[in-house]
Parts: C-alpha cells; structure tokens; sequence
C-alpha cells in the first residue's frame, strides 16, 4: 500500500484542484437551489399578495371597516367581523398565553423525567398535530353545550386558544432551553427558590421566544375558519359585543364575552361562496386585510423580538 | 432600619431563626405554584381526553350499525347517499394522496431552504428571509383553497390541459408550499443548534460548505429535522380548507393526483357546514371519519417519537 | 333583544336581507343574528330551543319533529319563496340546449357510477365526449331535492362526480370545462350567466322542455326542479314582540328581497296566509316529515290552506 | 509567595468540615471521602490536574448539584458553629445557599442592570425597603472594588461591562448578602492577567469578612492567594495544610510531582 | 523536562513561517505583527495568558477564520517548500486545509462511525476506493494509538466514546490524510489527566511525520511535549525560542514572569 498512497500523494497538487473545483460547484448548485426554493415560496406568498390586492384594493374604504355586512356588495363591510376577531383574539391569548407558558415552565424545569412528563410530551406533539376541526368538534360538545357557553366570543377564544396551546407550549420551552444553564446556577446560589428563579429570569429572559411563538400562534388562530364554523360563528351580525362598563360594573363588565359575534375568515367564507361576483372583490379585500393583520402580527413579533433581544446577552 | 442591621450583621444562628420561619411560608407556596403549573401542564392532557372521548362516544354509536370490518375494507364512500357505503378507504386514499403531494413539495423544499438557511446565506439574509417564509403559513388556509383553484390549476391546464378543475394535485402543490415554513423553520432551528465546533471539524478537514452541510450538520440535527418532517405530515393530513375548496371532494378511491378525491377532513367539514339532521348515521360518520384522522395523526407522531428517540443529537 | 336565526344557507341571503332593512328601520332597536349551520344543524339548534327562527331548504323531517316534540318545541311553518334548481353546461357546448327527466337520470342514478362516462351513451346524437360531473355536496337540501326529482329517491345519486357545499366552485368547475354538467341553485346561474348555459328541462310523460326563470316558476312549468323553501318559527318565540315584528316585517318584504337575491318570491296570497296561519296560531308542517318533489306554488298554497 | 513566614500562634477557628463526603453522578463516583477543614477568615484552594473533582467538591457547599437529577451525595458537610449538616436531606437547600455563596468561573451576570444585580440576594430575601438595598449595593459595590466604575451607571446593563468588572460586579452579588462563606470555581480563568490581578489582590481583602474556598487550576494562583491548601487526585483529597507547607515542602510524593510541574 | 540537552547540529528545516501576521476581529486587532518560523518534525508550543491570542494565531494557518464574517489577516504566512502564501487571497483555503489538519480543544467527532469519522477527509477528497480508504483508516488509528481499542467497534458511534479516546479519534482523523502540519487548540484541557498523558505520548510519536503547532495554557505540557516555544502576550510575540531555552534562561523578563509563575 505505501506505493498507493505515494501514489496519491503525488497526483495532489493539480488533481485535488480539480476535485476542489468539482466539489464547488455543487456547493453554487446546491446554494442555487436553496435560493430557488425559497423564491418559490416567497413568489408564492407575493402572488398571493398581488392577486389579493388588485382585486381586493379597490375596494378599501374608510366605510368597509366601519360598515356592517349587507346584502349589497357595495355596501357590505367589516365591522362585525373585525371586531369578532380582535374579541376572539384577545380571549385566546388571554387563556393561551398563561396557560402556554406555565405548562412549558413545569415540563422544562419542574417535572422529573418519568412516565408522566412522557405521556404529556407526547401528547402536546400529538395535539400539535390534530386537525383544527376537530377542536371543533370539541368545542362543540364540550364549550357549546355541556359548559353551556353558546356561540359565543368566549367560546371560540377557548377553542382557538386550546388549538394554539401547543404552539406556545413548544416555542416556549425553546426559549427556556436556550437560557443558559448557568443564568439558573447563578441565582440559585443567590439562594433563591425555584419560582423565584423561574419568574425572576426565565421567564422574563424567554421573553423573546415565548412572545414569538405566541404571536405565531395567534396569526394562526386568526385566520382559522373551520373549528369557527362547527362551534357555528354567526354569519349576519350587525351590531357589536356590548361595552365593557356600559351596565352595572360587574355584570355589565363581562357581557362581551357571551356575545354573538362573527369572525374575518368566516365573512370572507360567507362571501365567496355568494353568486355575486361583486362579493367575491368583498372576499379578496377582506382577504387583504386578514393577511394584512396576520403580517402586522409577524412584523411586530420580529420588531419586538429585536427590541427585547438587545437587552438580553449571555 | 437599626433591627434590619442587626440581623444582618448577626452570627449565623439568629439568622437562621429569621429563615427558619420564612421557610415553612415559602415552601408552601413553592408547593403550591407547583401544583398550578403541573394542573397548567396537564390542560393539554385534558384536552386530548376529551377530544378522544367526544369521538369515541358518537363513533361507539356509529359502529354499532356499521360493522367496522365494513368500515375498513368497503371499496365506496357515499355515507349519505341511500345506498350507504362507509368504506373510510377511500377518504384514506383522498387524504393520503394529498398529503403525499403536499409533502414531495415540502420536504425538499423545506429542508433545501432549512439547509441553504444555516449554511450558506448571510445573517442578514437569514434574519429577513425566515420571518417572511413563516408568513407563508400565516395565511388563512381558505384563501389558499381559492388560490389552488383559481390561480394554480389553470397554471398547471397551460402544461397539461387533461388536468380536472378539481384535482388533488394543485390542491396539494399549494398545501406543500403552505408547509413549507413548518419544514424549514424547525429543520433550520435544529441545524442552528449544531455546535459550530463539529462544522469546524468538517471545515479543518478541507471539507465545502456543500459536504459539511450534507455529511455532517444536517445528521447531527436528524432527530429534529425529522421532529418538524412530522410536525409537516400532520399538518398535511389535517389540512381541511384548501382540499374542501380545491380538491374536488369527490369520494374516490384513488391514489392518483391528477383527479378529484375527498379527505377525511374535507368530508368533515363539508358535512359540520350541511344539512344532515343531527343524531342520524350520517352526522355520525364525521365522529369516526374524526377518529381514524385522530389515529393516523397518533401514528405519525408516534413513530416521529420513535425515532427521535433514536437519532438523539448526538453532540 | 335579539332575534336568533340559523339554518340553511340556501335560505340564508333572503333572512340576511330581511334582518339587515328591519335593524335599519328600528334603527337598531331590535338585533337580528342570522347564522348558517344547514338546513341540519340549523333544527338542531331550532329543536333545542337555542333560535327564534329557522331557515330551510326542505320541509322538516320526521327525525327532526320528534326531536323538537321531545323538547317541547313548536312551530310555525311559513314557505317564503321559491328556488329553481338549474342544471348547466358550459357556454361552449354546442349539443345540451335540453334534457329530459329521463336523460338527467341515466347520467345521475347510481347504476351510472363508473358507466354512463360518455354523452353519447345517454343519447346517440350526442358526442363520444366525456361526461363531467359537477353537483352538490351530498349532506345539502339541494342534493335531496335533486336526487329525489331525478332517480326518484333521495340520496339516491353515483358517487363518481365533484361535489361541493360552495356553489361557486362548481360554477368554476362547469365553467373551465366543455363537458361538463352540473346543477345548483337559481342564483348562482343567474349571476354568472356569462359563464354558463343552463339547459331546459322537460319532465316526465313528454313534457315541453322549459328553461328556469321567474315565470316558468311561478307558472309552474319548471318542473320538477322547483321547491319552495321555509322559515320556521318557534310557537314561544312568537310571543315575543320583537320576533313576532320580524316575521311580519318578512312577510311584507320577502317578495322584493327574494327577488333582489335572485329567487322567486311566492305570490302576494302566501304571505297572507302565512301571517293568518300565526294570528290564528296554526302550527305544525303540512309535510308530514316527508320531502317531496314537484309541489308546484298553486298545490303548496292549496295546502297551507287547509291547515 | 509570602517572604516572611509567621507560624499562627493558635490555630484558626473552624468554620466548615467535610467527613467522608462521597459523591456520585449517577454511577460514576467523583469524590471519594473527602474528609476536610475550613478555617474561618481565611482562603483555601482547592488544586489538582484537571477532572479531579475540584469544582465537584466545591458544588458540594451549596447543594448546587441538587439542580439535577441522579447526583448523590454521601457524607457530611458541617457548617460551624451551629453545626448543620449542609448536605442533611432535611436541611433545606435555599437555607444553605442564603448563608454560602458562589462565584463562577465564566462571569455570569443576570441580563439585569448592575444595581439589580447586586440587589439580587436582597430581593430574593423577601428584602423590599428601597433605602436599606441602597446601601446594601453600594457596600458590595465598594467591597468588590467596583463602586467608583459602577457609581455612574447602576442602571446600565451588567452585560455592558468588560469581563473583568462583570467578575467583580459576581463578586458584588455574592457579597451583598453577607454570607458566611464564599465559593470561587475558577474566577478568574476567564479574565485577563490585569483583571485576573485585581481579583486576586480583592480575595485577600474579603478574606478579613467571610470566608473563601476558591479551585483554581493556576497552581500560582493558589500560592498567591490562599492561607490553605488542598490538592486532589481523581477524586481524593491526597494532601491538606498551609499553602506555604504545601508548596514549599508537600509530605506526599504526588503533590510534589504536580507541583513542580513533573505531570498536571 | 528531559534530562540531557543536546544541541542541535544544523537547524532543522523550515517548514512555514508567518510574516508580520496582524489579525482583526471586525475593529479588535488580535495579533500584532507576528513574524514566527515553524520547523518541520518538531512541536512548536505556543504559551500565554489566556487571551493573548494564540488560538487566534493557530486558526490563521488553515484560514478557519474564514468561516466568520468580519474577520481579517494581514500580513503572510509561508508553507515551504512551495512557498505559497496561506493567507493570500487567491489560494483557496480548503486546499489550505486539506494540506493543515486540526484538532480542536473539545473533542469533536462527528456524529457518525468511528470509520466514517477517520474516513472523513478521504471521502472529502473524492477517494473512492473502499480497500484504500480501509488502509488509510487502519494506519491513522495505528497512529493514533486507537486501533486496539477501536478495531472491533468501528461501525459504533464515535460519540459513543469517552473524551480521550474521542480526542485520540480526531487526531486519527486529522492523520488520515496525511498532512504536512496538524494544528493542536488546547487539545488536551477537556480531558483527564491519564487521557492527556496519552494525548502528549502520540504528539511526540506523530511528529516524526508531520509538523506539529500546539497551543497549551499548561506549560508543563509546553515543555514535555514541544522543541519550540513561543511566548505570545496581548497579541504580541513575546520571545520565541528552543523550549528549554525558554524555560531555562528566558531572554525576555515577561516570559521569565510568566513562566516562574508570577504572573497569568
Ligand atoms: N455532570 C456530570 N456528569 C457526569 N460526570 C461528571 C459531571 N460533571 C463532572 N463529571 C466528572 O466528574 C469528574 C470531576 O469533575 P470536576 O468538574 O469536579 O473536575 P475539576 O477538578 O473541577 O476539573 P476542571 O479543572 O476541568 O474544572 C470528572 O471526571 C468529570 O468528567
Ligand atoms: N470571535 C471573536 N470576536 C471578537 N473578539 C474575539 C473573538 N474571538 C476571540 N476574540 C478576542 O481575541 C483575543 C484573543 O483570543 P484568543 O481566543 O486567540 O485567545 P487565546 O490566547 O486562545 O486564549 P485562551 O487561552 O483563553 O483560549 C481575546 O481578547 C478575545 O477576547
Ligand atoms: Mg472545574
Ligand atoms: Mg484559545
Ligand atoms: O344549506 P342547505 O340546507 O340549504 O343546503
């Protein structure tokens, strides 16, 4: 064999510059392909975008917001519908947002590993996994009628919120993961407990992270349409959840919460499946709107999640 | 604060006193946040209970009358048609098929931009670029379904004109690209948590960004490339509005993409949004139809379980 | 106060008109909700006393009476209009200006599934072209009434056609494609006539073939693919004075709304007879809980007469 | 190293002692009955190749290896003069750890502002009077010698600071609390030798109010700074006394050997 | 240290040699000027406080620096006999580095076989022939003192090792390709005192092949195991030298320093 790796030896300097080169290319092949790849998914998102737009733009008007549904296209608009969503939204993030990040703040640093913790584990990539219209049905049996909620803002901000638990649940334990094991050594040996490390740092340290996957969850739950329709969302809804304060202070406070309400991705549902065309430019302005919410959503998760990050550094 | 002072300046015993009685305050509410976060912890375990036992409960009924022998090897699926069949096959082969499509979109796209991601664009590139592809699956799925349909079918009839209004295939291009953020994001996660010091060894060894990508990043992060492989399967297998719009919702048994098929969840909604009287057979279809989803679901993760168990980085 | 109504989606824009004009004209004072969980759903949440109001594509069924007998729920049953159910092709078809009954059911019955895959196995003057098939989703008040119209049973239909609750994407379906036949609700072929063509229908026992409008509804000439459709109404909601206001208000507005929504608004005397049947406290179905095919406007009066 | 040596006239008081002390992670045994004194007032350094459990025997202080699970320890810690056994099961370990404190190896700051850093052992305390933290973070401050660069700028970010000062700003948390003992692993391995100098020379100043065990893998360090010394070998404390003892005449043959460089 | 000192009688070959070598991280200048030859079969230690930038100085002779955006080199290094010049723009690096092996401070395999590991740099190379690639793992574990211990295990994971023979394992790896020079980064402070031995023991038999540059903070191992030494502080050279010179009579009063101990 010596005389083979002499041999070897002998054919580098130029042989192995060839083979240096042959092994280039496939890395400007394989980085031409990335790019490709991501432009098919961008030049998606942005044909999306355009077809929303120029169908959906000429339709954006002071009014559509401000208007309720209506028969009429022209002076169909969103009140209702927004509304619903803003309403819905912040139940869900008020239940999932708590809810998310103690389940994750007991699996990360609480639970031992034994049977149960991989029961629950499993269990949350399971449900990460179920169709969203099965919540619905879900909901339907559980919220609607043996809690007796109704078809109510309430309602739906359980079932969107138990749907994007698993979200939270996962990005959150990601950013606890990612604070480092000594941030935890270092306050113990302050002499605190662990709650204290736990409210004290991690959390606020996972701040980022967590308010990612929250927000994450949140433009999904957004634009959720089918769990929405089997707990039975209205469709025609021309008036707004009362005030809060509006009645005696504590009754009247929470009268919102057992509203009828309606929510974007069911008005646009409604109006796509309208014969007349004119609603269907209803649908793709609405549209532009939801995907406008969803991206406002994203844009703001980054911003704040760059705004946070700058404060924390290992 | 004289007492404060005093006590901080004591020997360690009078100390102790002071913390002795702070302790048992503390350990009680230690114990008792403990017993919070575990019941938060558990919300998801309840959650699951009652989902399976809402869909067990009305399935129960539901085989009851329909043997569930019939229910696995019947060749049709017209529940509601006056020759009933419930061969959920069928639904299996619709949901199948797209998922199938869907996935041979988002796998090598998602793991090609995961690894493009990582190991050759820049920090900026990399911080603008996966926010806006994680947009792409914050689109609501109903805007999708139209988008399939009025805007990918008609593309792909220009190549291949026999191509039905309704087919699986465009259906499930326009699912894979919606996936594709779930592929490429937890794949680029995991190969980000690659110690930089294995891809130095690669490096050291004259190694290209190419073989250091392939031959060692990307199987130091198998385990949770494959964790977000499942996380795209289930999604695609639940995926409900696009394949109600798009896919035709025609109960066939087929594995071709090129025509119409049902799905399980197309079929769920279409019947949650109908005219069936509650409580019959039909309405109870949706249950078991939920249940083998429910279960399909379960296997996938399992097995994604499994094998991330196996492939445990290893750094 | 607030008025609740669900139901059918074929109903739907006729409630939805209503509700909007009467809200403008009690200037808020009375809330109106309309919702779409079907024809289904919408007796579910009827029969479980959860709405004023339902809307429905179909007479209620038996299943659904004994449901509403057990809850103690009754009911006013009022037909507000008629809807006339279209079968199209697409513009470019040269060779479909009519069928007959009897044509429609080789391509519909079941026995067809998978065999009747050519136009000119229905009629040898047709084309050797294939067959596309678009229709409604199997658990629709329209796929009952069609199939019970055409095979002569209800959910009696082949299995092998594109099916869809949204009747927008079957327009999109028979209008991308020269063979293709589909049938759907008035409204939806009246709005997008630049992309379709509907084909006259000749019933039974050689009938002239009629093509669908207004008239030929109201004259009773379009058959067997007209059917009236409902509201119904429960007895306690009644009492109430906001809902006992709107359905009179629905009584005098339907003509014009349906009529602006496309269908086919029954004569003036139904809607007296309907709001004679509340004031005289009429309830229950002249049904029977059966669906039935061919009711023209003048044997549904007669009927409604009588209760 | 000191050039004049003065033989203490009486021996120091005990404020610590380990017996027997075994530890395990989970089934590798990584001390092996480490029996030893901790003189009060002044600094004993731990030293030994490295893996030999140093930084093991340390944690061991303050219970650190409670924080995960399968660690074991078997022995005692006795913590003078009211004689806890640090390690009793019943002994509860945030007690312990109120009472010795620790600084590590890396700096290892909290993403806080420098105030709310030192302030940190206050608050976990339950401490809430604004005035008394005040002057509580200001004396650690001054005692870590950082209070003159840090006066200005207690509400900035501590990770702003250099490696150095974010060492010292540890060392200011660790004092702010007034513990009974302080534990060093390794403070200065990360630092600079100018920041590594101002470490040092501060441990020789702490030293007069509370206790120090500090490992060091820098056996010059350990001459450097330290009254006492202990040198350790996979896992066994192979000799024990006065640095100067330790360093200039060590009984055994093994320390001898490390010392002077012949292996280590 | 060893006992009997023998002179060279010529100087040895030059195998590479930096010349005013700067090195910046983005604004920070690491390296200042270094000019420094490395001589062929023999182990050349680099020594001092931790930060002076000797990892800094290693990485440069296989561009590792290169991976980072930010980082920039001026100035030369020289691989003879070719003379080409390591940093020059127009070399390509990975043939650098298929020409510079490395051994990192924490063992690093790579999460596949022990055989892939060693096989690495051949399969990067385009070999294919499955006898060769046989042949060359075998001799590389022989070098690397692994075989006995690996032969009947090759298909296992190499992470399934413990740290030395993981250590031992990336040196195999780097031998596998028979460099002209292998890097060393501190490759023995993550490891035990019986897998540092080991570690030092194969430096000294590998050097009959290949050149050997090794970082160390442990200059005990700089002096057993290296025929050079030089003194880097603050990212300057301080003194370079024959290794016994420097420990015996350093020229320069900051290595006598540093060396005796009195200060880092
Ligand atoms: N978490 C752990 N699990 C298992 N073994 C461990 C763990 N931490 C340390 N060890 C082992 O215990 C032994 C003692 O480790 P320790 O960290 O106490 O050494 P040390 O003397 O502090 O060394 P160094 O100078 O490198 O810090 C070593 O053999 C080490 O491999
Ligand atoms: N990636 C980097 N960016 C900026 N500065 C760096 C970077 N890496 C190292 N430095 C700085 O460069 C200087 C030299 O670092 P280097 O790692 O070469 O030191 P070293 O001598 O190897 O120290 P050690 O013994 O701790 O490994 C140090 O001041 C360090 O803070
Ligand atoms: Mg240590
Ligand atoms: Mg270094
Ligand atoms: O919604 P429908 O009952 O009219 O089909």
């Amino acid at each position: 064999m010596a005389n083979d790796t002499s041999l070897k030896r002998d054919r580098s300097a130029q042989e192995l510059r060839a083979i240096i080169r042959r092994h280039k290319r496939w890395d400007i092949l394989f980085g031409l392909l990335g790019l490709l790849a991501l432009s098919i998914g961008i030049l998606t998102l942005a044909a999306l975008f355009v077809d929303m737009a120029v169908a959906g733009i000429p339709r954006l008007s002071a009014e559509f917001f401000t208007e309720f549904p209506s028969r009429r296209a022209s002076q169909a608009g969103i009140l209702s519908a927004w509304v619903g969503s803003a309403l819905v939204m912040a139940v869900t993030a008020l239940v999932a947002v708590p809810l998310g990040i103690a389940g994750a703040v007991y699996l990360e640093e609480y639970a031992r590993k034994n049977w149960f913790t991989d029961v629950i584990e499993i269990n949350i990539t399971n449900l990460a996994g179920v169709p969203s219209i099965i919540y619905g049905l879900l909901a339907l049996g559980l919220f609607v009628y043996t809690f007796g909620l109704g078809q109510s803002i309430l309602t739906a901000g359980l079932t969107l919120a138990l749907l994007i638990l698993p979200i939270v649940i996962t990005t959150t334990r990601e950013a606890l993961r990612s604070i480092p094991q000594h941030v935890r050594e270092a306050a113990y040996a302050c002499g605190a407990s662990q709650w204290q490390v736990v409210s004290h740092h991690l959390v606020p340290y996972g701040t980022p992270g967590i308010l990612t996957g929250v927000i994450i969850g949140l433009s999904r739950a957004i634009g959720e349409t089918a769990p929405i329709i089997t707990i039975g969302a209205l469709t025609f809804i021309a008036f707004l959840p009362p005030v809060p304060f509006q009645g005696e202070p504590p009754a009247g406070m929470f009268d919102w919460l057992f509203s009828p309400f309606t929510v974007m991705p069911i008005q646009i549902f409604n109006w796509t499946s309208r014969p007349d065309p004119a609603f269907h430019q209803n649908a793709a302005a609405a549209s532009f709107v939801l995907v406008f919410m969803t991206l406002g959503m994203n844009a703001l998760a980054i911003w704040l999640r760059y705004r946070l990050r700058k404060n924390i550094k290992w | 604060m004289p007492s404060r002072a005093g006590v901080a300046g004591s020997t360690g015993a009078a100390k102790l006193a002071e913390y002795a009685q702070a302790k048992a305050r503390r350990r009680r509410r230690e114990k008792m946040i403990e017993a919070v976060l575990l019941l938060a912890a558990c919300v998801s375990v309840f959650t699951t209970v009652g989902i399976v036992y809402i869909l067990v409960k009305e399935s129960l009924v539901f085989f009851a009358q329909v043997p569930l022998w019939t229910f696995l090897t019947d060749r049709q699926w017209t529940p509601l048609f006056s020759d009933a069949h419930f061969g959920i096959m069928v639904l299996m082969s619709g949901t199948l098929t797209s998922s199938a499509v869907a996935l041979s979109i988002a796998i090598p796209l998602g793991t090609a931009i995961a690894i493009y991601l990582s190991e050759f664009a820049g920090h900026k590139t990399r911080e603008t670029l996966k926010p806006l592809l994680e947009m792409l699956s914050g689109v609501p799925t109903i805007i999708y379904g139209y988008f399939a349909l009025l805007f990918v079918t008609p593309l792909i009839q220009i190549i291949y004109p026999e191509l039905p209004g309704f087919n699986v295939l465009s259906a499930g291009i326009v699912m894979g690209i919606m996936i594709i953020p779930y592929v490429s994001s937890l794949s680029e996660d995991a190969m980000r948590a690659v110690p930089m010091s294995l891809r130095e060894g690669s490096y050291a060894m004259g190694a290209t960004r190419y073989q250091t990508a392939v031959k060692v990043v990307v199987p130091a992060a198998m385990s949770g490339i494959a964790s977000a492989y499942i996380l795209g399967i289930s999604r695609a297998v639940g995926e409900t509005m696009i394949l109600a719009v798009a896919a035709g919702m025609q109960p066939n048994l087929t594995f071709n993409p090129l025509e119409p098929a049902a799905t399980i969840t197309s079929y769920i909604v279409q019947v949650a949004l109908g005219d069936l009287p509650h409580g019959s057979i039909g309405y109870q279809t949706i249950f078991a139809a939920g249940l083998s989803l429910m279960l399909l679901t379960l296997c996938f993760n399992l097995g994604g379980h499994w094998l991330r168990r196996r492939f445990r980085e290893a750094y | 106060q607030v008025v609740k109504i669900d139901g059918s989606s074929t109903v739907f824009p006729i409630t939805e008109g209503i509700a909007e004009d009467f809200q403008k004209a009690k200037k808020n004072a009375i809330k109106v909700t309309v919702g779409i969980s079907g024809t289904g759903g919408g007796f579910k949440k009827f029969c479980r006393g959860e709405t004023d109001i339902s809307n429905a594509s179909r007479p209620i069924l038996k299943k659904e009476m004994e449901d509403c007998k057990a809850a103690g729920i009754e009911y006013f049953e009022l037909p507000v209009a008629f809807d006339a159910l279209t079968v199209v092709t697409n513009p470019k078809n040269s060779f479909l200006k009519q069928m007959t009954v009897e044509e429609l059911k080789k391509v519909w019955e079941p026995a067809a599934q998978g065999k009747v895959t050519r136009w000119n196995q229905v009629n040898p003057a047709w084309p050797d072209a294939p067959i596309k098939l678009f229709g409604a989703g199997s658990d629709s008040g329209t796929f009952d009434y069609f199939t019970e119209a055409i095979n002569g049973k209800s959910k009696a239909s082949r299995g092998d056609y594109t099916a869809s609750e949204d009747d927008n994407v079957l327009v999109q379906g028979v209008s991308q494609d020269v063979n293709a036949i589909g049938y759907f609700g008035y409204a939806y072929y009246a709005e997008n006539q630049a992309r379709l063509k509907a084909v006259a229908v000749a019933d039974k026992g050689g009938k002239p073939a009629v093509l669908p409008s207004e008239q030929t509804v109201l004259n009773g000439s379009y058959q067997p693919l007209s059917r009236p459709i409902f509201i119904y109404v429960a007895v306690k909601a009644m009492a109430k004075p906001e809902v006992k206001e709107f359905v009179e208000y629905y009584m005098k507005e339907t003509p014009r709304i349906a009529k602006e929504v496309k269908y086919v608004p029954l004569p003036a005397k139904a809607y007296s007879i309907n709001l004679e049947h509340l004031a005289k406290g009429k309830k229950g179905t002249v049904f029977g809980g059966e669906a039935e095919v061919g009711v023209t406007i003048d044997a549904l009066l007669a009927r409604e007469a009588k209760l | 190293m000191p050039s004049t040596i003065t033989l203490p006239t009486k021996p120091p008081a005990l404020k610590a002692e380990s017996k027997q002390l075994d530890f395990y992670y989970g089934e590798f045994k990584a001390l092996k009955g480490i029996s030893m004194p901790v003189f009060e007032n002044k600094v004993t350094a731990l030293i030994g190749p490295s893996g030999c459990g140093k930084s093991t025997y340390l944690r061991c202080f303050n219970r650190m290896h409670d924080l995960y699970p399968g660690h074991r320890y078997d022995g005692q810690i006795y913590l003078h003069p009211d004689e806890v056994d640090v390690l009793d099961r019943h002994v509860d370990p945030i007690e312990v750890r109120m009472r010795i404190s620790m600084v590590f190896q890396k700096p290892n700051p909290f993403p806080k502002s420098i105030y709310e850093n030192v302030a940190y052992g206050l608050r976990v305390r339950g401490e809430k009077s604004r005035s008394y933290i005040d002057d509580k973070v200001e004396a650690a401050l001054k005692g870590a010698a950082l209070w003159n660069e840090a006066k200005d700028r207690l509400d900035d970010l501590a990770v702003a600071m250099s490696g150095g000062q974010q060492q010292r700003l540890c060392i200011a948390r660790a004092l702010a609390t007034d513990p009974e003992i302080i534990l060093f692993d390794e403070p200065t391995s990360a630092l600079d030798p100018i920041a590594t100098g101002s470490i040092e020379e501060l441990i020789g100043e702490i030293k007069q109010k509370v206790t120090v065990l500090i490992v060091t893998h820098n056996m010059q360090q350990a001459a450097r700074v330290s009254d006492y010394t202990a040198y350790m070998y996979l896992g066994e404390l192979i000799e024990f006394g006065e640095t100067r003892e330790i360093f200039m005449k060590p009984k055994r043959k093994e320390t001898e050997d490390y010392i002077t460089g012949r292996f280590g």
